[in-house]
């Protein structure tokens, strides 16, 4: 079971230098993902998913952002050593991501075919474009865009959001990428097209073979989807482990808090409970357990006090509290 | 925006500041130029006639023997003065007839802008000339014939911000409420026009100040001996060679207060603007 | 096609809007005190004279009969002789007319050819060094007065260096004769618009380089350099497109001063010495002229637009 | 630490970009020195080369019978010639006129004309063209300006083809020198007049002149070119035959510092309309010296005397006018502006047949004492301590029309600060000419500069004969005892009391204080070292550039890699200027 993980994510931190002082976006985020395994990365907005997910491509803007430490394993190789040069030659083609608002992901002034056939030319350096057009009409109809022959003139305003959303997946799995990152695929798409972007990405792990780290805050769709979860909050990964676990035996107790405040169609619950306080400010992160202003668990003088290390319950299942810790 | 947050950001922001005391030098100028100027600004002694900038004549004089400097100092009132005005009276009537016709929309709306097109044909340098040479030279003159360039620019910025605010709900209820049309476009109209029209009168008092001296340049600005700069710099003309200070110092002192009003304007739009703020 | 009705509805609207220049411009003209006549008689000849000289060029006509012949004409296609040179008006014009496209066109070129890359390169390397000097050098730019920069420029490089003519126009630009008598002027004209089109490349520069799709572009492993040109430097020329047309009608309508001081034969100056000598059909045909580039500058900003910028339908 | 590396950064900079500007400018330097000395002047006239001049305002067209504008006169002295020429001497001189008798009463003027003369087209000149030129000009419908000068004529026989018999209804003494000023009397020749007919002197023009049109671009330049066959000058001028010059180019250019430059640069020969400001800056420029000649060019203030359309003039009281005429500096004015110009003492120039030096104590000096004096006295004292005069309520504040040209704003300045010294204020206007013209006409002001040329005597009458009452009599003076002398000055034969006529005329306008008669203007040329004018006498002619010649100079070689130098200057400077705004606020 425990051969090498494709991407294993090592306490990455990553500050941003702005006008008014330093973010500390991501604190300490770990988590890994096998050869052909749906990873959830879950979490409130504002708790730096996204900006794992862009650090592990390195497409995160030098001068405001700054890695500042941890290690981003794929296959073997850190990712954070490799040179401007060796980052490019894997992104479209080992690792490729697509975007939450396919509205404003696709340059309005270029041709739907342009766009998809860049990474076709540049990865898989064919070069006559009968070849490229070919393989471009073919990635498109596998997404099941229609008449995928006639689109390839038009423009991308000509497209609806599910449209766009499907050129996007196929954009990215043209060069079939061994790692699909999907950063909130589905938020702004309404409930029917979710639910054709959800089939078509799980068909996609059984055709195509390729593991997809899966951006979102709606537990639904990871429910839907992944393999396994990573709960992420304030910067840090607070608990991993299966779908299955997770959900249905949550050990921190913001997980448990998380599930307690969505309504469910099974249990009439007649109020729900949201979670006391509100996200802490990255600017200043509260000492000790980032949640502690906010957990109904709260040890005296130790949650305060002490930051709590990720342990390892079983095989394969983290959590970041003391309540397991002692 | 609340005060708090403008003070906050007035404060920090550096070229802001350099803006807003440039201009304030001007007006301390301007007021107390009685008090600062060193010699009287009409007074001509031909003996220090064109002599060269010295301790008693800061800018050196004129081909009158007049100090340079206390004519500066002078002229910064009517140059001032032209500038915001002009500027004043585009904006208040070019703006109201811009809010009308994009609230009125329809035939008013056609005609307005029909009307403004003709104005904006006509480039503004002849139109200025034509106003100029028709009512005579003095400084209401060069007021009007600045402002009336100044209309259609105005109308049309105005109308374009009414324009994308009408179709907004909220101007729908309150119109469903029974508000007068006076009403609202006092209230919502006004505040959403308010921060472009405020970045662009700024940013026009400084090209208004340009071309005030430009038609004195061209010998349509005030009559002499009025101490007024484009007027001190097409008089200094004629004596480019034997003492190019004399067109030096005016075009400076015009450079430094356009500089000061763009400075302000720029970071108005970067403070109110939100689309550009980032 | 719908382009062709949008130009054709856009080419209709001139009819109205010349007649309404042509209303506003015979208003003006009436209220301006004096009359050639005055101006062509030696100040020491008797009224009689000054009457006759009246009578000859038509002025003595009552108001409305001169209105009605002033507007009709154009469109009969007659503007008339010029007063004072006694040329039919458009023989005048047509020479003047080009030498100030030629002299605005250059100065654009040099703005454009020196802005552009400037203002990319200001965007991509934000608030570093070389992005401040930029800024600063645009604020100093737009201030500066344009005689300012001329008479400088005249003082420096055509009297103490004497590198250029400073006066008069050399013949057409691709002889060398006319580049020398052309380039001052020109960079005149230039270093006022160049400022403001690094500026606005600048500013639309960076919008388009914080949207969603460079980032789509980036993820895609293109190079850096590609990103910039194919993808990001396409979207962020079609504002800049507009307000260089736009900068060129600014500039074209406002070449008096330039030509005044390097004596260029343009219109402007042509506008300019009408109105002081109030030869009328000279001053109409004039005013004409450069409302009709005006219109047709715009007319074309928009074609450009429409071309560049796939998204917007001919409304 | 990052801060002091991007100053010390920016001052490199601006430091290369000084020194590529400097290099530009040294290396360009050395060039100008090493050129080779221009050979040795030859002493007699060289033919050949193209003259070039510069002129202030446009020609309007070439036809002399339609024209009568400055510049246009300039042109057309070159394309025709006239019956006769004024000498150096301000005499009449023949010119395609031989020999012209005058009967006993003025009424009748043979002229015996010239055998050899041709006209451009190839027509030799008869005196069919003679009359057909009078006539064109009297005819009513032509509505020629100059038709006021040959009012007095009846009409004009030619008895045979070289003989012209002009009869006069009443006798004019000073049709002969309206005949020689400017342009007046040029011949032009029927055949062309008639074939171009509206399009004479527009698009083409024919005289007997020393040269002929050859092209022009309206508003830039007008070029004439050398007559090979004519040999026919009026013998007073240094050449008879052929003009030692090529062509001649005129070039418009408005600005005064671009005519300077352009002289300096060597890119013309002779620059006209010279303001006296930059009488200075010639003396020291190399390769340029000024050419100052003595144009009979009269500058004065004119008073308002009676009530104007819409206003009552200040100036109705006498008191006022002596108070302005001693309070004016005209000495203050000549030392500051109008280098080189003599005081004026009468309406005429020393120069002009008509002018007697006894006028000299009549007239009033510089004495701003006396001015405060007569203004008390006729009651103009300051009651509300506001700096200026007033008299029963109405201020004394005088309203004063000038042009937009530097020299007469720079004068109405002087004279406005002069009189405020004696407490009278004056407000200035400009106008534009045409406006300034036809708004004098209407007489609301009351006082306004006014600068003339006029080669005779003549002005007196335009100036003050109650029939040129609205204009040029814009004072205006009607008094039948001045219209009688001045009936006389013109019918007269006997020269003697012509002259005491004019000084009456000239006495009363001084008592009277009329106007306020300022100077007699030195005009200016800016001519380059290599050209040589033989004379300019008083009518500012240039002998009709027959007799000028030019030495063959090396034109001005400049360097095109100047090109690169001059982007990097303008780059220099901005970068000068923006580190030092970008240190200035980078201050806390």
């Amino acid at each position: 079971m425990d051969e090498k993980p494709l991407l294993e994510v090592k306490n990455l931190s990553v500050n941003f230098y702005i006008r008014h002082g330093v973010v500390n976006a991501v604190t300490d985020a770990s988590f890994k993902i096998r050869k052909n395994e749906i990873l959830g990365l879950v979490g409130e907005s504002g708790c730096g998913k996204s900006v794992t997910a862009l650090s592990i491509l390195r497409l995160l803007l030098e001068p405001p952002a700054k890695i500042m430490g941890g290690r981003i394993l794929y296959k073997g190789e850190d990712l954070l050593e490799k040179t401007e040069k060796e980052i490019r030659e894997i992104r479209g083609k080992e690792i490729s991501m697509i975007f939450q608002n396919p509205l404003s992901s696709l340059n309005p002034v270029l041709t739907i075919g342009f766009q998809v056939s860049e990474p076709i030319i540049l990865h898989q350096n064919l070069k006559n474009d009968e070849e490229v057009k070919r393989r471009t009409v073919e990635i498109l109809r596998q997404m099941g865009i229609p008449e995928a022959e006639k689109r390839l003139k038009e423009y991308p305003h000509a497209f609806s959001g599910g449209m766009r959303q499907r050129t996007m997946i196929a954009m990215a799995l043209s060069c079939n990428p061994s790692l699909l990152i999907a950063d909130e695929p589905t938020t702004s798409l309404d409930v029917t097209i979710q639910l054709q972007i959800l089939k078509l990405m799980r068909n996609l792990r059984r055709d195509v073979g390729s593991s997809i780290l899966l951006i979102t805050h709606d537990f639904g769709v990871a429910a839907q989807l992944c393999d396994t979860i990573a709960v992420m909050y304030a910067g840090e990964t607070v608990e991993y482990g299966s779908a299955v676990d997770v959900l249905k035996d949550p050990k921190h107790p913001y997980t448990k808090c998380l599930l307690r405040s969505i309504p469910r169609i099974d249990v009439d619950i007649e109020r729900l409970e949201p979670i006391k306080g509100s996200v802490p400010n990255a600017m200043n992160l509260p000492d000790g357990c980032r949640f502690h202003p906010r957990c109904p668990y709260m040890i005296e003088d130790t949650c305060e006090k002490i930051k709590p290390e990720a342990r390892q319950l079983t095989e394969g299942r983290l959590v970041r509290c003391h309540l397991y810790g002692r | 925006m609340q005060k708090r947050e403008i003070l906050d950001f007035f404060t920090k922001n550096r070229s802001m500041s350099v803006g807003i005391s440039i201009l304030l030098i001007y007006l301390i100028a301007a007021i107390f130029a009685p008090l600062l100027s060193p010699h009287d600004p009409y007074e001509q002694n031909l003996d220090v006639r064109l002599s060269g900038p010295s301790r008693e004549y800061p800018f050196g004089t004129d081909q009158f023997g007049r100090c340079v400097f206390s004519r500066i100092l002078y002229g910064a009132r009517i140059s001032i003065t032209i500038g915001i005005a002009a500027v004043l009276f585009g904006l208040i009537i070019g703006s109201g007839l811009g809010i009308i016709a994009g609230y009125r929309g329809g035939l008013t709306d056609l005609v307005l802008m029909r009307l403004m097109d003709v104005l904006m044909s006509i480039p503004a340098l002849i139109l200025a000339l034509a106003v100029v040479a028709a009512l005579g030279r003095s400084i209401p003159n060069m007021i009007l014939a600045i402002g009336i360039n100044a209309l259609p620019l105005f109308a049309r910025l105005s109308r374009s911000s009414v324009l994308s605010i009408r179709t907004m709900e909220y101007i729908e209820a309150s119109e469903a409420i029974g508000t007068n049309s006076f009403n609202i476009i006092r209230y919502h109209v006004f505040k959403n026009c308010f921060s472009p029209l405020l970045i662009f009168s700024t940013l026009h008092t400084a090209s208004a100040i340009l071309m005030a001296a430009a038609l004195s340049f061209l010998g349509l600005g005030v009559p002499p001996p009025t101490a007024e700069w484009g007027l001190m710099t097409a008089e200094a003309r004629v004596y480019l060679r034997q003492a190019p200070y004399l067109v030096i110092f005016p075009s400076m002192v015009i450079l430094v207060l356009v500089l000061g009003f763009n400075l302000i304007g720029d970071r108005l739009r970067d403070m109110l603007d939100p689309k550009l703020r980032f | 096609m719908r382009m062709k009705k949008y130009i054709l509805k856009r080419l209709l609207w001139i009819v109205p809007l010349i007649f309404l220049v042509q209303t506003l411009l015979f208003l003006l003209l009436t209220v301006i005190p004096g009359d050639i006549a005055v101006l062509i008689a030696t100040p020491n000849a008797p009224p009689e004279t000054i009457e006759a000289l009246r009578e000859e060029l038509g002025l003595e006509r009552p108001l409305i009969v001169q209105y009605i012949d002033y507007v009709t004409s154009v469109f009969r296609g007659d503007l008339g002789k010029s007063f004072i040179f006694r040329l039919p008006v458009s023989e005048i014009l047509v020479g003047r007319l080009i030498n100030s496209l030629e002299l605005v066109t250059v100065g654009m070129m040099i703005a454009v050819v020196a802005g552009i890359p400037l203002g990319v390169i200001a965007a991509i390397k934000r608030d570093s060094l070389y992005d401040r000097f930029i800024c600063t050098g645009v604020l100093f730019g737009i201030s500066v007065p344009l005689f300012f920069i001329e008479l400088m420029t005249i003082l420096i490089f055509g009297l103490y260096l004497g590198w250029f003519p400073v006066s008069q126009r050399g013949g057409p630009i691709w002889t060398v004769e006319g580049l020398r008598h052309i380039i001052l002027p020109a960079l005149c004209l230039a270093s006022i618009c160049l400022a403001m089109i690094v500026r606005l490349t600048r500013s639309s520069m960076l919008d388009v380089l914080s949207e969603d799709y460079i980032l789509t572009a980036r993820s895609k492993g293109l190079k850096e350099r590609v990103v910039i040109v194919t993808h990001a430097l396409k979207n962020a020329l079609i504002p800049v497109v507009t307000v260089i047309g736009l900068q060129y009608g600014f500039l074209f309508g406002n070449t008096v001063v330039t030509e005044v001081i390097f004596d260029w034969p343009g219109i402007g100056r042509l506008t300019y010495e009408s109105i002081i000598m109030r030869d009328f059909p000279l001053i109409r045909g004039a005013v004409l002229c450069i409302a009709l580039v005006f219109i047709v500058i715009n007319l074309l900003v928009d074609l450009i637009y429409l071309r560049l910028d796939p998204r917007i339908e001919y409304d | 630490m990052k801060k002091r590396r991007e100053t010390t950064i920016q001052l490199l900079a601006c430091s290369v970009a000084v020194l590529i500007v400097v290099s530009g400018c040294i290396g360009q330097e050395e060039e100008k020195t090493t050129e080779p000395t221009i050979t040795a002047a030859p002493e007699g006239p060289v033919s050949g080369g193209a003259y070039i001049e510069a002129m202030a305002d446009d020609v309007q067209f070439l036809d002399p019978t339609r024209t009568s504008t400055r510049a246009s006169i300039y042109v057309t002295r070159t394309i025709y010639d006239s019956l006769v020429v004024y000498g150096d001497d301000m005499s009449i001189q023949p010119s395609l006129a031989e020999s012209w008798t005058v009967s006993d009463d003025g009424l009748q003027y043979v002229f015996n004309l010239r055998k050899d003369a041709k006209f451009h087209c190839g027509e030799p000149f008869t005196s069919e063209a003679v009359k057909y030129t009078i006539d064109k000009i009297m005819d009513p419908d032509e509505h020629s300006p100059i038709a006021y000068l040959y009012q007095e004529i009846e009409n004009v026989e030619i008895p045979d083809d070289y003989t012209v018999v002009i009869n006069m209804k009443a006798p004019n003494a000073l049709l002969l020198e309206n005949i020689a000023h400017y342009n007046f009397g040029l011949i032009v020749c029927p055949k062309c007049s008639e074939q171009y007919g509206e399009d004479f002197g527009v698009t083409a023009a024919c005289g007997t002149g020393p040269f002929k049109f050859e092209s022009r671009v309206p508003g830039s330049k007008l070029t004439v070119v050398r007559n090979e066959e004519y040999t026919w000058g009026p013998s007073c001028r240094s050449n008879t035959g052929p003009p030692y010059l090529d062509s001649i180019t005129w070039r418009i250019i408005p600005e005064e510092a671009t005519r300077l430059i352009e002289l300096e640069a060597g890119n013309i020969d002779l620059a006209r309309d010279i303001s006296p400001e930059s009488l200075a800056e010639l003396v020291e420029a190399k390769g340029v010296n000024p050419l100052l000649y003595k144009p009979l060019n009269n500058w004065w203030y004119c008073f308002r005397i009676k009530d104007g359309s819409e206003r009552s003039p200040l100036t109705a009281d006498i008191n006022v006018r002596k108070a302005v005429d001693y309070a004016i500096d005209k000495e203050g004015i000549i030392k500051s502006f109008m280098p080189g110009a003599i005081l004026a003492d009468s309406w005429l120039h020393p120069s002009v047949w008509g002018y007697d030096a006894k006028i000299k104590d009549y007239v009033r000096s510089y004495d701003p004492e006396k001015a405060k004096e007569v203004l008390e006295e006729a009651g103009w004292t300051d009651t509300n301590g506001d700096g200026t005069r007033d008299k029963d309520g109405r201020e004394l504040i005088l309203k004063c029309m000038t042009l937009p040209t530097t020299t007469w704003q720079n004068i109405c300045t002087k004279t406005q600060y002069d009189l405020s010294q004696v407490g009278i204020g004056m407000d200035i206007e400009v106008y534009d000419s045409a406006s300034f013209f036809s708004l004098a006409t209407k007489g609301n002001w009351d006082i306004y500069l006014m600068n003339y040329r006029f080669s005779n005597a003549d002005i007196l009458y335009y100036q003050f004969h109650s029939s040129q009452a609205p204009a040029p009599n814009r004072i205006p003076w009607e008094d039948e005892e001045t219209d009688r002398i001045l009936a006389i000055t013109r019918s007269s034969t006997d020269s003697q009391e012509r002259l005491d006529s004019y000084f009456w005329v000239q006495k009363m306008a001084v008592e009277n204080c009329l106007t306020a008669n300022l100077f007699y203007e030195k005009g200016i040329y800016g001519v380059s070292d290599n050209l040589h004018i033989p004379s300019v006498h008083d009518s500012e002619e240039l002998d009709s550039y027959i007799g000028i010649w030019k030495e063959p100079s090396t034109s001005h070689t400049i360097v095109l890699s100047a090109c690169l130098a001059g982007i990097c200057f303008i780059l220099g400077a901005n970068l000068m200027g923006c580190s030092v705004l970008d240190l200035l606020s980078r201050f806390k």
